[in-house]
């Protein structure tokens, strides 16, 4: 399973939500407001980076820049549309909206 | 008039890019800037990343406005406040922020002021009228 | 207490156009002025004449024209409004399209502002 | 100051956020889908309960209804559209949207 | 057609009334209904207040709907789930829950079946897509 | 691979408009089928031709209405339009209003779907 994440995890649980759902295998895309997920130094950093020991985790280029971010947890994959369309060709598709 | 000036405070609470809200909020002060009032800008919650440097929106094909806080003083908008323990939760410090304006004699940058929630608490008490972003 | 609301949801979508409404018709049976409602972000689309409701449902837009004909300043922001499809030609009666110096009258001027969105 | 809360908190921050900027005397209103944070037995209930040590809670009674909410913490005050009308004279207003 | 048919999953995991997303998603629903799939509906989170009994939304002056969660069974869309850790976060026990229709032998009402997180990411895995509310 | 992509957001309020919209340019480049683009909730804000943004900014309805052009199916959900004032008249070209039917076709017959909204 694709499980994209489009909100902030300071601000929603959306991220912890579906980190209840992912199983072995699955890879979850952070996208939107969703990539601040992906930054270092955070109160949710520990919370992704447990994650991480299970799934993939990428972040969408394009929403990264957008948000001035560059400082990423080890682990992140960065990816742009098309690896998000690879990633979709690829799985099951859950959106957590 | 000798009335006293009214005090109207900003609170952005939002990410930017994801909705419109801190971008037409951001357009809302610019405009309020030119009446007599006075204004206080408070970045809290996911709001703090509207003021993170180096925001490039070219990759989503929209229009950036990180530009637009670098005139905030000129436009006479300097009471730009920072909630601290929001940006500590989010791995942030002040090298982080955006420049919002230069000062006049030492032509030193000027950057928003880290406060703390208590200092925020007061200021709002103090407000005339409060609008949310 | 001169009042001014200020809404940012879109009608049937989120209730903040419902909230607002119900807030200031309970304002208005007490007897406080309303010195103005601002829509803003996707507020404006309140406010279209095109809406077409379920019959058993109620008419959002018309509300909204039926408090501008007992006299209350309703404004649509300008530049929200462009951006969005909203224009003088889709306009339910008694509202008006101006600038957001209008919501900066109605911030100094009310003595409480209530914001409702998401 | 009176601060209104829109959001579910099992969903959204935007009541544990106000809860850090409210002081001695404040009130909050709880309206739109925040009311869930007014019932009993919930994983929020113990952090609503210490805020009432603090503040008055108010629940929109029209917006608890539209949820079939019938048990609702000791202390929270249900109030409506009129009452709302009365807080919003008595307080200046921030709303945590 | 020999082909299967395609499994579409709905999960719901917004507040009801808030914004409209549950009950234009219900909407839906009831249309794909109709059509030859094999739906489930799975509600989480915030979703399972959609399912919470006794809303009376006339003090807001709008429709409410959740007396067409009633005839759910009847539309043919029995596999109706409810995630048990969303329930017990909201102190939501299966009392609290409408009854989404009849069964027909015995005339004993049917409630949504409550399950646990791995049962549903099992059952999510096995759709053809999946459709959020 | 076979797509359908469903957007419930309105334009420019919420990013979930551009992010579909780029998504489907990516997967077009691949070489991929798009099944239908499908608005919902307010998402059929996106396609009235009477948005008018700022010169430099994208102008999201064109951009829709240039893939209705180049042949992809865009359906704009009728219940949700017409709660919301959004009529055949106002429509940009090369999209088309229907019912929720549409979409359940494009979720059975598209082997993948995405969702994009808040």
């Amino acid at each position: 399973m694709l499980h994209t994440v489009n909100k902030s995890p300071f601000q929603n649980t959306s991220l912890e939500s579906c980190l209840r759902f992912v199983r072995e295998g699955d890879v979850i895309l952070l996208i939107e407001d969703g990539v601040v997920a992906a930054t270092v130094g955070t109160s949710k950093a520990d919370m992704v980076t447990e994650a991480m020991k299970k799934v993939d985790v990428y972040a969408l280029d394009a929403d990264v820049k957008a948000r001035g971010l560059t400082r990423l947890l080890d682990g992140i994959k960065v990816t742009d549309y098309a690896g998000f369309v690879d990633l979709v060709d690829q799985h099951k598709v859950q959106s957590w909206l | 008039m000798a009335e006293e000036l009214r005090k109207i405070m900003f609170t952005v609470r939002k990410p930017p890019h994801g909705t419109i809200y801190v971008y037409e909020g951001l357009e809302v002060k610019l405009i309020m800037a030119a009446y007599d009032a006075d204004i206080s800008v408070v970045f809290m919650d996911d709001g703090v990343y509207a003021l993170q440097q180096g925001q490039k929106t070219g990759d989503l094909g929209v229009k950036g406005f990180e530009a637009t806080y670098g005139v905030l003083v000129d436009y006479e908008i300097s009471k730009v406040f920072v909630d601290r323990k929001s940006m500590e939760d989010r791995g942030m410090t002040v090298d982080d922020l955006v420049v919002i304006g230069e000062d006049e004699d030492t032509e030193e940058d000027i950057k928003p002021s880290v406060v703390d929630a208590e200092e925020i608490s007061q200021m709002m008490s103090e407000q005339h009228n409060i609008l949310c972003f | 207490m001169k009042l001014a609301v200020l809404i940012y949801e879109g009608p049937y979508n989120h209730e903040a156009s419902d909230s607002a409404y119900n807030f200031i018709q309970a304002a208005r049976k007490k007897g406080h002025e309303i010195e103005g409602i601002f829509f803003y972000h996707d507020g404006v689309y309140n406010v279209t004449k095109l809406m077409e409701p379920p019959q058993d449902d109620r008419h959002i837009a018309k509300r909204w024209s039926e408090l501008g004909g007992e006299g209350i300043d309703i404004v649509v922001c300008i530049a929200a409004a462009k951006r969005r499809g909203i224009v003088d030609d889709v306009l339910v009666p008694n509202v008006r399209i101006s600038g957001l110096g209008q919501l900066t009258m109605m911030a100094i001027k009310a003595e409480k502002l209530v914001v409702f969105g998401d």
